[in-house]
């Protein structure tokens, strides 16, 4: 494992290297850097499962960190790869070519996040959203239930009271902190 | 006082008499509060008064064997003195030595008599007299040694 | 081809033989299993309302309405849980977290209405045909959304307690309040039952926060005696916590407690940013105990000038002379009290209303007058020779150690009476050597001290002797030396109704001999210094104040408070007292302007 | 038995051209979304020439509820009442994977009895899940009679479920910190005599579907997956297991109690639609044989539930992991990330359908006749929820 990563080292601008737990460790590396990494890792190092690719929105500091997760039957270890892209850029080499199920991530990650991938195929169609009009659902600032309360009316004859403020009503109105 | 009228009338004059004497104290007291207090006391004795009348004019019945629960409070308590500036404690001792005093007169009268209606009468004035007394134990009880 | 893989598939004619799997509804009924999570039921006098269930659902399904048969009941916020089953998922959350374990679900799963409001209902107050299920969903025993076990104050042990009048709780560290302050699920309803209605939950939560500023913001806006509060209250709010039902209830005065332990007092005026606007107005208080501190520190935010007119010589009353220093450390007293007396509050000490100064005059100089005297005179027994020397009062061995005066009380003690200071006696007079006894008229459960006090008091080695009635006190045969006659008591049902009633046993009496007796049955008002017109004016019954609303006595510029004007006669009552009779004389002195609202430091409206 | 499953250059990702529509020759079909041989809601799009398909796109979206999402928004206690809908027919697999990342990032150790108590309910689903498999196997050649034997026996593990969790489908019985309660009183002897029953369907089934002249020639070289499609497409489960790998998470990453129960994982050398399903018909009576094996060895007694912070307002502290476990169809996954706050900041699931309904499901369609696609989807065993999220 270590020898992996030393190696990785060498080659690669590679940094936050970190161990979760025993057969699993994530790394961060930049983006240019990431398909030639991702390769070699497959090609090389025996990581040649695919597990996943997602996104993590970190928007307040501007960034999506893309996650491709790799697993080394062999090894039985995983290694996670952090790719940050700047949110207002959110554009990333895709790695179709390299395993036949990436396009779908791909496609959900444009839909959902918004994030381009030059070339990967029929990264434009529609993937769960028919017809969707709002910005991307999975970034941070998406707000479901906004969206809900805009969309769907409330149920007629629901109130609900908080207890402390209840109590406080019908016990000790002029009594407490907060009126005065 | 050998007949049953008399000595009912001695008992109805004998409540009369403790509920003038808790109106008179009443109004020497110098305690805030204290005024009301006997004047409460009063107002209960004139309450014992009524019921001996309604005994007399056969309205009620005095129960001679119904037994009454005795704290033994006052029996244990010093004698005080009915001051001006009685205490709300002294009151209720007071109070409680007073029916107690009573119950023990017309027990020791019940005692030397034979058995009679007249007898039953003087024992069911002694158990009328010790319901007044727990109640003023109980009182007691329940304000000055509420916390003991 | 293979010959049986055309034959085997024939087999499935013995199929017909069998019985089905099927059954015919509603012809047969198959209810749920025993543990199903099917339609809810609410053991409506169980719930106390508390909305955590309401918290927990991540559908909103449930809403918390006013029942109002259940409104009103102490530690009830008188709420129940309405169900809307066109958002519910039957997880069963609500049930979980239920603090009474009032909520469960039945194994009824067939309802049927053509009107969708239908299923829409407020369980246990609804009548449903489940609602007496006796099968369905409940809590699994051993299973827990909260902890259910506090977090435990470390203590002096009783030997080393016993040593010195060192602080017996050790207070927690950051890590056990903030565990302790995890358990709290926010109800509120403490905050109907504290008398001063402090911000319980929000503090907790800034507990949780790690902002302890904050903490101290929100409790000084309903009790600016924390620091004492946090130690010796009698914690009412921690008597109806819903966590207590089934577990350990909150313990919220070490929490209050722990937040003034991590503020420095010399911050506290940042903190606090108490800003004074004088009024002009002047405000006369008698007694600078908790109850006329508390006035003082609310009419001085008022900008009122608050003059405090004390008997003795220090401020604090009875949590300085009848709160021994193992539970409450003169500095930590000194800290509540130096904030408020920072703020600009005069205090004359030994100055005794009636004998330095008239009350009339007082009624003359000042817009108003907040009295809060307390109960300083120590009830007597009235029993046969209590006028020995060697009768001690507990008040006064009390003050005397508080005072650092030597009480005097030898090596051998009996302390009669139940209360907290007849356990506050027992237990000074352990830290001073003494073997006591606590001799007491009815059973141990019936004491009024704070369970703590009394199981504290064993700890330490004191004695109790339940239901023993003294009958008399005779000299012994020496004379620093006394013996005491007292008899064992039955408890008996007073059939006029009450509590049980101890009868004493004439016929089992017992005569002790001991160096002193400490008399700790109770304390009285000494309203004295009011003239016996005043007395009448100002309506007092059983030798209390009766107050109306405000705490406004029958004299209108005169407010009462503390335990001369209350049942309770606990401090936290005493400070709420001071707080609303500051209110009731803002609302005097400021007829048109109680209902503007101004801006405290918090940023949110006073 | 070394297989090539390493990404060589023969294998091309491109997607083909599509079929030129105009020019008369093909006709374009879609099955689905609402179709009986469509294993959920989800529909392809075909294009055939004659009987042949000469091209396939799956297409998802309509059950889409967005769990990952709604999951930024609950509290860690209230997602466990959302995780099991990610895939209906095993909703368990959800509860123990987000359990378990949740227990993983706080710390939380699990007594005892909570994990052999989760590993039966695992296994238990695992039954349940593939009986309804095998009918819809069944079902989609044809063969009507078994779909209504298993759909029905399912019912009876169901009735176990209910028993056990309290529900039929969602059960929410795993929850973070352990599970919800012991097992009931005669939960063992009941569990046994429908595990024996089990069998006996089993061996019924063997005879009637798997012994069949019509199943065999319908499914028998059908969808071959050949070992060195496996990695790059991402091909786990009974889909990789069925061309000779013998990969299968319980045994090579052992978790919960599987290190403790004996069994072997099972591969075959059949890699079409048959083979398939025959090692899927081995695997259910190997999950009957662990839940006997959990019934024999779980504790009885003791707690099932670690001692937990108050969940109304906890926080987990910031993190990041991914756990995973073989369910029906392979690995399933939870890939969480905390950031020390109340919700979770990012949670993924992986499913094994996301790539065996799409990426996989689209190649072996192309050649494949009309009749056989319902029978070839079945197959890949997809379950849509879990590739909407």
């Amino acid at each position: 494992m270590n020898e992996l990563l030393e190696r990785l080292q060498r080659h690669f601008d590679v940094n936050n290297i970190n161990v979760l737990k025993p057969g699993m460790t994530t790394l961060k590396i930049g983006k240019d850097s990431a398909e030639i990494l991702i390769r070699e890792l497959r090609d090389r190092e025996g990581y040649t499962h695919l597990n996943f690719i997602t996104c993590i929105d970190y928007i307040e500091d501007g960034i999506f960190t893309l996650v491709y997760m790799l697993h080394n039957y062999d090894s039985k270890h995983t290694l996670g790869v952090h790719v940050d892209i700047d949110r207002e850029h959110e554009e990333m080499t895709s790695i179709h070519t390299l395993w036949a199920q990436a396009w779908t991530y791909q496609r959900e990650l444009r839909e959902m996040y918004g994030i381009n991938f030059p070339g990967s195929p029929r990264l434009d169609e529609d993937f769960c959203l028919e017809g969707w009009d709002q910005i991307p659902p999975m970034r941070r600032e998406f707000d479901t239930r906004v969206f809900s309360e805009e969309r769907f009316g409330h149920r007629e004859g629901r109130h609900s009271e908080v207890p402390r403020v209840h109590m406080k009503m019908e016990l000790y109105p002029k009594r407490g902190g907060d009126e005065e | 006082m050998n007949t049953v009228d008399e000595i009912l009338d001695y008992a109805i004059d004998q409540e009369q008499q403790a509920a003038d004497f808790y109106e008179d104290l009443a109004g020497r007291v110098e305690k805030g509060g204290m005024k009301e207090i006997l004047m409460e006391f009063s107002a209960e004795e004139q309450r014992h008064k009524q019921r001996l009348l309604a005994v007399k004019s056969g309205e009620h019945e005095l129960t001679p064997e119904q037994e009454v629960l005795d704290l033994k409070i006052s029996d244990y308590l010093i004698d005080v003195d009915a001051t001006d500036d009685i205490s709300y404690q002294d009151a209720l001792i007071v109070a409680m030595k007073r029916e107690r005093a009573a119950y023990k007169l017309y027990s020791d009268m019940a005692e030397k008599l034979p058995e009679s209606h007249l007898r039953k009468v003087i024992l069911g004035l002694a158990k009328e007299e010790a319901r007044h007394k727990l109640f003023f134990e109980s009182e007691y009880d329940e304000r000055v040694l509420r916390d003991n | 081809m293979n010959l049986r893989d055309l034959l085997s598939p024939f087999f499935v004619w013995q199929r017909a033989f069998e019985k089905p799997y099927t059954s015919i509804r509603p012809t047969i009924d198959r209810p749920g299993a025993p543990a199903y999570r099917g339609f809810h039921i609410n053991v409506s006098e169980e719930c106390v309302g508390c909305g955590s269930c309401h918290s927990i659902c991540q559908n909103h399904a449930i809403d918390m309405v006013p029942a109002a048969e259940f409104e009103g009941r102490t530690g009830d916020s008188g709420l129940r849980p309405r169900f809307d089953y066109g958002r519910c998922c039957w997880c069963g959350l609500c049930v979980d977290i239920c603090t009474a374990a009032s909520l469960r679900m039945s194994n009824e799963y067939a309802w049927i209405s053509e009107d969708p409001d239908e299923f829409h209902f407020t369980a246990g107050v609804d009548d449903k045909p489940w609602q007496n299920n006796e099968h369905g969903y409940r809590r699994a025993e051993g299973y827990h959304l909260y902890p259910p076990k506090r977090i435990e104050m470390d203590m002096l042990s009783p030997d080393e307690s016993v040593q010195s009048f060192e602080e017996v709780a050790r207070g927690y560290s950051e890590a056990q309040a903030k565990l302790e302050a995890d358990r709290c699920v926010e109800c509120g309803i403490c905050v109907a039952t504290c008398p001063a209605h402090m911000d319980v939950p929000d503090y907790i939560h800034s507990i949780r926060d790690g902002d302890y500023e904050k903490g101290l913001q929100l409790m000084y806006r309903t009790n600016p005696f924390p620091a004492t509060c946090g130690r010796i209250c009698t914690r009412r709010c921690e008597s109806v916590c819903p966590v207590g039902i089934l577990g350990e209830p909150v313990a919220i005065r070490w929490l209050k407690r722990f937040i003034v332990d991590q503020v420095d007092a010399k911050d506290y005026p940042r903190i606090l940013n108490d800003q004074i606007i004088e009024s002009g107005h002047r405000v006369a208080i008698i007694g600078a105990g908790p109850g006329g501190l508390s006035a003082a520190y609310y009419l001085r935010k008022k900008g009122h000038a608050v003059t405090v007119f004390e008997a003795g010589e220090t401020a604090g009353g009875m949590l300085r002379y009848g709160v021994p220093s193992y539970r409450l450390p003169d500095a930590d007293l000194d800290k509540d009290i130096a904030y408020i007396v920072s703020l600009g509050v005069d205090i004359r000490y030994n100055t005794r209303i009636g004998k330095d100064i008239d009350f009339e005059q007082l009624l003359q100089d000042y817009a108003a007058v907040f009295l809060s005297t307390g109960l300083s005179v120590p009830s007597n027994m009235r029993i046969q020779g209590e006028d020995h020397a060697r009768v001690l009062s507990g008040l006064q061995v009390l003050a005397d150690v508080a005072s650092g005066r030597d009480p005097g009380i030898g090596s051998r003690v009996a302390v009669i009476g139940g209360g907290n200071v007849a356990m506050d006696a027992a237990r000074v007079s352990r830290r001073l050597g003494a073997e006591v006894t606590i001799l007491y008229r009815r059973r141990i459960a019936d004491m009024p001290a704070d369970e703590e006090e009394i199981h504290e008091s064993q700890e330490e080695g004191c004695n109790i002797v339940p239901q023993a009635i003294p009958v008399e006190i005779i000299a012994a045969d020496k004379p620093q030396q006394v013996s005491i006659k007292w008899g064992e008591a039955e408890m008996v049902q007073d059939p006029t109704g009450g509590r049980p009633r101890p009868v004493l046993q004439e016929d089992r009496m017992h005569t002790d001999t001991y160096d002193c007796i400490i008399s700790a049955i109770g304390q009285g008002s000494d309203l004295d210094f009011l003239s016996k017109e005043n007395q009448q004016q100002l309506a007092i019954e059983w030798g209390k104040f009766t107050p109306g609303e405000y705490q406004q006595s029958a004299l209108q510029k005169v407010f009462v408070g503390g335990d001369v004007a209350n049942r309770t006669a606990d401090a936290i009552s005493a400070i709420e007292d001071g707080h609303h009779a500051a209110r009731g004389i803002e609302r005097l002195l400021n007829p048109d302007g109680f209902t503007a609202t101004q801006t405290d430091n918090t940023g949110e409206p006073a | 038995m070394t297989l090539s499953t390493g990404h060589s250059a023969a294998l091309d990702f491109a997607q083909p051209e599509p079929p030129d529509l105009s020019s008369g020759k093909y006709v374009k079909l879609w099955q689905g979304p609402q179709h009986p041989g469509i294993t959920g809601n989800m529909s392809l799009e075909l294009v055939l020439d004659g009987d042949t398909i000469v091209s396939c796109k799956t297409h998802v979206g309509y059950l889409h509820r967005g769990f990952e999402k709604l999951m930024e928004r609950r509290s860690f206690i209230q997602n466990f009442t959302v995780v099991c809908r990610i895939a209906v027919p095993e909703p368990t697999f959800n509860e123990y994977l987000y359990s378990h990342a949740v227990e993983e990032i706080s710390g939380i150790e699990v007594p005892e009895r909570a994990i052999w108590l989760r590993t039966m309910n695992l296994e238990l689903m695992r039954l349940a899940s593939f009986l309804m498999w095998i009918g819809g196997q069944s079902g989609a050649f044809g063969q009507y009679t078994v779909p209504n034997w298993t759909l029905a026996y399912r019912d009876y593990v169901l009735d176990l479920f209910e028993e056990m969790t309290g529900a039929r489908i969602y059960h929410m019985y795993i929850v973070p910190g352990g599970v919800r309660a012991g097992l009931p009183d005669g939960f063992e002897e009941r569990a046994r005599e429908i595990m024996k029953g089990a069998e006996k369907l089993l061996d019924q089934i063997e005879r009637v579907m798997f012994n069949n002249v019509v199943f065999k020639a319908r499914s028998k070289g059908l969808g071959i997956i050949t070992p060195d499609m496996v990695d790059p497409y991402g091909i786990v489960g009974p889909n990789a297991r069925a061309c000779g790998l013998a990969r299968d998470i319980r045994k090579d990453e052992p978790y919960l109690a599987y290190d403790r129960l004996d069994f072997e994982t099972i591969s075959g050398n059949e890699a079409d639609a048959y083979g398939r399903a025959y090692l899927r018909l081995q695997e259910t009576r190997q999950s009957i044989n662990l839940i006997r094996q959990c019934l024999d060895h779980a504790p009885t007694d003791g707690p099932f539930q670690a001692d937990m912070p108050n969940v109304l307002h906890w926080k987990v502290p910031a993190g990041e992991t991914y756990v995973k476990a073989e369910c029906t169809r392979g690995e399933y996954g939870y890939y969480m990330v905390t950031d020390g706050s109340e919700f979770v900041r990012r949670v993924h699931v992986r499913g094994p359908s996301y790539t065996h309904a799409i990426a996989v499901m689209e190649r072996l369609a192309v050649g494949t006749n009309i009749a056989d696609i319902a029978g070839l989807m079945v197959s890949l065993h997809t379950y849509p929820p879990e590739i909407e999220r």
